[in-house]
């Protein structure tokens, strides 16, 4: 036998998605959901401050030592090279995405799908209702307004039923998903559903091309397994690219300086985990983010923080399996896991800069070029796009390795490979001309972009700051339309 | 941590005194109370305990009572130990604080190590028994398998 | 009742020696330890056949699938390129000792200094007894018929009192590290002997140079920590090089293709485990490789067959602890990490290779020179010889990574960063000239060398066989004077 979730009749009606309507039902699981609004609170690698990633150079909250300083080049083109913060609670999502640069707010349009909104609200069911499975490809500036930043952030229904607080799905790619691979919802363990629920959001995923279902639906890229290989062979199917070498092939965008058509990857922490120490022996993601806790000294509830297990002190997380060893203990083994990751992460990432510099300067070169120069450039771009891949698979997953240790260094050995291979091939392309000037220090060949956003971008003076913003187009001055969910410049104000 | 640590036994201090009484006619009321207190259905009898009742009958050891483990077998020792423990427990889990990990406290590893020895010694005898803390270093199922998910031990309290 | 720890009363001498005497006593045990000569069985990456470890082309029992191809490469010049093998049980320590090629046996000197004897037998308390200090430098062949093969093999007297049975060091060089490091044999804990046993053989070492102390004197590099980082820079000094930018450095043997001084790490099974998961948590060698058997159906004895507990199909010595889990589950956990760490070996392997190949074609390099290339010879010599210490580190160790996944991949990195590094700095010695020469497939540019040994090394036509054995002079024709223990040709017939 095997304990059971209490079920509850909440006598909420089945269509609630506000977040406070369930406050006096539940005030105690209440009380540690409004916890998610800690925001100051750091770990060594974690954490609750939203920091830029990339920033390494200035204090908290705007940067953070453990930053990697390479983001906006390795981006560069696409809209996370505007703005890449580390992530906080949940009852800060709708905001967070209302106020990030990556979605533009200097136009009426803003230049994403409403596929975002998947991760960040309970509205979804709401939204599909009304549009069906055009949903995804509107305009996500069309529905700034349509929700409440805190009644309609990441909240209950998003992983309850509201009549009976039963687990459930609300996640359209999980449900496709788990649909597509014969499972149902009724028959799957109390257990993996503990899991199953972040297993929502915290996955890498893409923007369904049109050939393939409903233009922009959020897709997990899963049928060929959960691994960074898998992935990559999942993405050279599933893609309309007519580029030379990369038909048929998926890609988020192309790299402006390399040419190379890339893929981006994001938080695979249900990836990652899946197949490491924990989530291979059945350890769930609620035993570590929500350990159970006495709040009223009686009863256990679900601790609804959901956050650093490492911010308790105590970590009592950890101990109510690892009974026997001290906090202190602990922490060392995860920060010590971590510190082996993180710097292998920034090695690979230089590495990866490396290869779109070589690829850029094989692809300027004007000398004398062997006869398979067009085979050599796109087996340039192919390890770029394999190696960027392999580290960001890494860089994207939010617990710097420990949540698979073995996986997350493996994975980076194999990124750096792969880049290595594709400066390699670049230099094998100009018949080894450009060997020498691509020897070097990085930081001199190609120094980190530490500045950069849509503002930025309308300035033409910035524009001159770096190298590789010459493969951009400054863009047209305009003035900011949305401030987060406020219109501050009339209908109509851009060009 | 250690901070925390004094707070609770300055608790349990407490406990001794308050809920002396209680503690003392129920652990040494009389000989069927004596055996009544040990077995599982007591302690479970308490919801604090669920967890480790329930492991607990999932074991190899299900058949023993919970004091064959948690208390000395001494019965010189057992009734002021069951008395100290029976009332701490009791207290802490009427007017105290249930802790959110309850965890063995005191002389409990000490005491549960003996009832190890006591059934096993002649499977232990012929090695060494001071390689490790204790029995549980390698045998850390028994009998609370701490290691299992905790969705197959625990669940919110209704 | 506190646990009463057996005591025992032998009736043999303190100076006993003789493992058969333990016979009589300890009938269980002794039993447990003749298994130590089963060598048949094999797991997926360990086991107990002694094949060649860089054999991947023949079957058990000369080759394995799981091999590394370059070994012979890697260590040309060096004893190890001409014999090394798997390892297998306790009980044939000296049999395999007196066989190996690595000792001269076309010679009256084994070229090799008795140090050798420390880690293969129970006679090391006499022969110290007899010689003193001066032990160490004597050649290995003067010993060949000192010892019985299996009285005096590896055994009991390695790790107990004969009097008493108490765990009891005899190793000189750990006795050495502990009296230096403070710390005293009576008052270190038990569970940390049942791992220091094995620490006494299953270490890195080296011999010692006699401006440091007794020449040849076995010593672990230890006083820095356990990380190959700490022992390499442990092994910046300890050493009496003279060679330019090595300036009293230690290293083993100068590799003649590069010109580099090497260092060979042997068997860190102590360092590696030390700060891994089991090791960290105090999970003992004995623990996993001495577990508990009840041969009698009752009483538990440790089990002193030292093997991969992979071969009981049952994994009981991983299910002590891990009860909840099945053989299969364990077994696949194991191998998954192995399988990674071996895969990144060879790749590691493979660099360490070109960066030999790097220096030696930058060495010949005829051409224009920048002004640098005598510091940036060395600095490619210093890239080279720590990237193949930190591959041999996990090369050398004994569990394909087990004992220690993060460290073992984090090394395997590093070691090819390293190796890279030394690539590159032989390509900029010679104006990148060499930088198309050195492109390609590695096992066409320096194939594997698959067959060498002392014999080989007599004959011409082999010495022609390979690239790379111009570097070696083809050694005069000997014939064999010692098969194993027995001479077979007369003194003197060796010129
Ligand atoms: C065995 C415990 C454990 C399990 C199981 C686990 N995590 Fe974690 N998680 C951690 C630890 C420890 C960290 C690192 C926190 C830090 O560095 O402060 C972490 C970090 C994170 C972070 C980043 C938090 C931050 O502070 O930046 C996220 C997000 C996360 N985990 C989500 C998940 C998800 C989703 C799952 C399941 C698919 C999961 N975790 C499973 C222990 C766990
Ligand atoms: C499949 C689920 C999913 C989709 C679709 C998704 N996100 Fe997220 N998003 C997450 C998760 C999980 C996190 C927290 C982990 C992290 O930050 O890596 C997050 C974090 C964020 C954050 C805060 C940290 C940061 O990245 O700066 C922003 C802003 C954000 N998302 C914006 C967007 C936008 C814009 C889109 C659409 C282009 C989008 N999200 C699509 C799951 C998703
Ligand atoms: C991100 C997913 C998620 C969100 C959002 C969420 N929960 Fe939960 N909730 C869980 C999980 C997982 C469990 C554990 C269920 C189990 O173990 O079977 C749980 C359990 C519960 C339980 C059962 C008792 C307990 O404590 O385990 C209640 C009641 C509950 N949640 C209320 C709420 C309320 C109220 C909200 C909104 C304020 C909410 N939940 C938001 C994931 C979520
Ligand atoms: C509906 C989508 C969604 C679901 C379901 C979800 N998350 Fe998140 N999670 C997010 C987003 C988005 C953020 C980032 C919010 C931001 O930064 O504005 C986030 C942030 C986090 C963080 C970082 C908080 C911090 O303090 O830094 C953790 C940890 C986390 N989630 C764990 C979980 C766990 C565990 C579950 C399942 C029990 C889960 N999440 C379910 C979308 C989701
Ligand atoms: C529900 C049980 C459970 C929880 C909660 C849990 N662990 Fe574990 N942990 C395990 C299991 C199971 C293993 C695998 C080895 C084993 O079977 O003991 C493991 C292995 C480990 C290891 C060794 C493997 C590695 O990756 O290095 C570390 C370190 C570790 N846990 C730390 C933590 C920390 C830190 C936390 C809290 C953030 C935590 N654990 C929470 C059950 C748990
Ligand atoms: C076979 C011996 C044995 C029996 C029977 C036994 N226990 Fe335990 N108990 C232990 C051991 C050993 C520990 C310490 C576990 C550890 O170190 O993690 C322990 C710990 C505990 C703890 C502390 C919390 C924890 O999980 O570490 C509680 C509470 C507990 N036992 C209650 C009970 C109850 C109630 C019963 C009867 C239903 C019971 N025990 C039966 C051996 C036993
Ligand atoms: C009245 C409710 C109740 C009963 C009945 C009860 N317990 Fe407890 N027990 C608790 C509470 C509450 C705690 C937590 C005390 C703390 O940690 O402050 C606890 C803690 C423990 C502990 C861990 C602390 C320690 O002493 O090492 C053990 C073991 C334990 N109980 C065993 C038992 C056994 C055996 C019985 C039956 C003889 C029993 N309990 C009966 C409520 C109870
Ligand atoms: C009152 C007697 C008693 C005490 C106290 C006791 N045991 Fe046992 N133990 C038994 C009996 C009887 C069995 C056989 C159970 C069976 O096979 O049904 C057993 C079985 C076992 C086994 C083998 C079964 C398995 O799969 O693990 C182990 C190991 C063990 N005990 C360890 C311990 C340890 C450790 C303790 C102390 C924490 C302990 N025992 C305390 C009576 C006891
Ligand atoms: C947690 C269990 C565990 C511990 C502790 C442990 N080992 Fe191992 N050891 C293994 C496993 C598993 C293997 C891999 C065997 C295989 O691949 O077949 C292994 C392999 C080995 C091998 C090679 C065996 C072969 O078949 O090739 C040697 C030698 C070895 N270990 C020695 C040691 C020493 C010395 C220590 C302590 C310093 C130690 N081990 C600690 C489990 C352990
Ligand atoms: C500090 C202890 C130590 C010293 C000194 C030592 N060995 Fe070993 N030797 C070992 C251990 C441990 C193994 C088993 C693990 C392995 O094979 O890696 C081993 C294995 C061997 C083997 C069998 C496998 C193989 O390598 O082919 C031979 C032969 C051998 N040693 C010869 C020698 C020779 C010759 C010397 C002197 C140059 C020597 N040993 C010095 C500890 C030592
Ligand atoms: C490589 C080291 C090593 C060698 C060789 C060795 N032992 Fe042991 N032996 C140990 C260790 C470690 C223990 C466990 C001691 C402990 O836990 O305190 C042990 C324990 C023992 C014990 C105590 C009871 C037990 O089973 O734990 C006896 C008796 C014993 N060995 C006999 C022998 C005999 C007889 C030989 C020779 C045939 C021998 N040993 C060779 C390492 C060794
Ligand atoms: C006196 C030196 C010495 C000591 C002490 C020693 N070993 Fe060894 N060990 C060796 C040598 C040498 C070999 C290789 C023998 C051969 O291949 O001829 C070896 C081989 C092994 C093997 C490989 C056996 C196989 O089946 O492949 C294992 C496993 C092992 N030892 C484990 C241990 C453990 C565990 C301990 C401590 C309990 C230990 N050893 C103590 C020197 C030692
Ligand atoms: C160093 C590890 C270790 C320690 C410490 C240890 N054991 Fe064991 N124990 C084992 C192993 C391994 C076995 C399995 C032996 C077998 O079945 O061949 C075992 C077997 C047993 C069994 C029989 C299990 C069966 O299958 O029936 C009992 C009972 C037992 N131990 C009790 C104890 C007690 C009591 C203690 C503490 C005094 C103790 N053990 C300490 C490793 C350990
Ligand atoms: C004496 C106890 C003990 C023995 C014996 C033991 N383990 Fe462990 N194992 C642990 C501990 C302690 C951890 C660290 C995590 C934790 O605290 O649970 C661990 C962690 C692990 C992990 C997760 C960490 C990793 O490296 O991936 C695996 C897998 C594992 N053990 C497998 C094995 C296997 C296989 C064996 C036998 C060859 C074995 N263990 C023997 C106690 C043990
Ligand atoms: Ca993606
Ligand atoms: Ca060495």
């Amino acid at each position: 036998v095997e304990p059971v979730t209490p079920v509850y009749k909440t006598n909420l009606p089945k269509e609630e998605i506000r977040n406070s309507q369930f406050e006096k039902v539940f005030p105690l699981h209440y009380k540690t959901y409004l916890r998610n609004d800690e925001s100051t609170i750091m770990t060594e690698y974690g954490g609750s401050v939203p920091y830029n990633k990339h920033d390494n150079v200035n204090p908290l909250p705007e940067g953070y030592k453990h930053a990697q300083p390479y983001l906006k080049n390795l981006w560069l083109g696409y809209p996370f090279s505007f703005e890449y913060r580390a992530a906080r609670g949940h009852t800060y999502a709708v905001d967070d995405i209302m106020h990030i640069d990556r979605i533009n707010r200097y136009d009426e349009k803003g230049g994403l799908p409403s596929t975002c909104y998947n991760c960040k609200t309970t509205m979804m069911p709401k939204f599909i209702e009304e549009h069906g499975q055009d949903f995804w490809a509107k305009d996500f500036n069309q529905f700034r307004q349509a929700l409440d930043a805190k009644d309609h952030t990441i909240g209950c229904t998003n992983c309850h039923n509201a009549e009976t607080m039963e687990l459930q799905l609300y996640s359209e790619p999980l449900k496709a998903f788990l649909e597509a691979d014969g499972r149902d919802w009724n028959t799957i363990p109390r257990n993996e559903k503990r899991s199953m629920m972040c297993g929502q959001c915290h996955v890498e995923y893409y923007f369904q091309k049109k050939e393939f279902g409903p233009a922009a639906r959020p897709v997990f890229p899963w049928t060929e397994g959960l691994d960074p290989e898998n992935m990559y062979t999942y993405y050279k199917g599933h893609g309309d690219s007519t580029i030379k070498g990369f038909e048929g092939q998926f890609y988020d965008w192309i790299h402006p300086v390399s040419q190379t058509p890339m893929l981006k990857a994001q938080h695979p922490e249900y990836e990652m985990w899946s197949n490491g120490a924990h989530g291979a022996a059945g350890v769930a993601c609620a035993d570590c983010h929500m350990s159970y806790k006495r709040l009223d000294g009686k009863k256990k509830i679900s601790d609804h923080q959901w956050t650093s297990p490492l911010k308790d002190v105590n970590l009592n997380a950890c101990r109510q399996c690892h009974t026997d060893k001290t906090p202190e203990y602990l922490r060392g083994r995860v920060v010590d896991t971590q510190q082996k990751v993180f710097d292998q992460l920034l090695i690979a990432q230089e590495i990866s800069v490396r290869a779109h510099e070589a690829i850029r300067r094989a692809a300027e070169y004007a000398g004398d070029k062997p006869a398979s120069y067009e085979d050599l450039m796109i087996e340039a771009r192919e390890w770029c796009r394999k190696g960027q891949f392999f580290w960001d698979y890494v860089s994207a997953e939010n617990s710097v390795g420990f949540h698979n240790p073995t996986k997350a260094l493996d994975t980076l050995a194999k990124s750096q490979q792969y880049s290595q291979k594709s400066v390699e091939a670049a230099i094998r392309a100009t018949g080894f001309a450009i060997a020498k000037d691509l020897d070097g220090d990085i930081k001199q060949l190609v120094p980190p972009i530490l500045n950069h956003s849509r503002e930025l971008m309308m300035d033409p003076e910035h524009m001159k700051s770096h190298e590789w913003f010459k493969y951009l187009k400054v863009a047209p001055k305009a003035p900011l339309i949305w401030d987060g969910q406020t219109r501050v410049a009339p209908a109509g104000a851009a060009s | 941590m250690s901070l925390l640590k004094e707070g609770q036994s300055g608790r349990r201090w407490q406990a001794v005194i308050l809920a002396g009484l209680a503690g003392v006619a129920l652990t040494v009321g009389a000989g069927l109370a004596m055996v009544t207190t040990d077995t599982a259905g007591f302690c479970g009898g308490c919801h604090a305990m669920s967890e480790a009742v329930l492991t607990h009958s999932q074991s190899v050891h299900s058949k023993l009572s919970c004091n064959d483990c948690h208390a000395p077998h001494n019965i010189v020792a057992k009734i002021p130990f069951k008395a100290a423990a029976g009332t701490r427990d009791i207290y802490v889990n009427t007017l105290g604080t249930v802790p959110d990990l309850i965890h063995p406290v005191g002389n409990t590893l000490e005491v549960v190590q003996a009832n190890c020895v006591r059934c096993h010694t002649s499977t232990v005898m012929t090695v060494n028994m001071d390689n490790k803390e204790s029995c549980m270093s390698c045998h850390r199922h028994v009998p609370h398998t701490p290691r299992k998910p905790i969705s197959t031990r625990k669940a919110a309290d209704v």
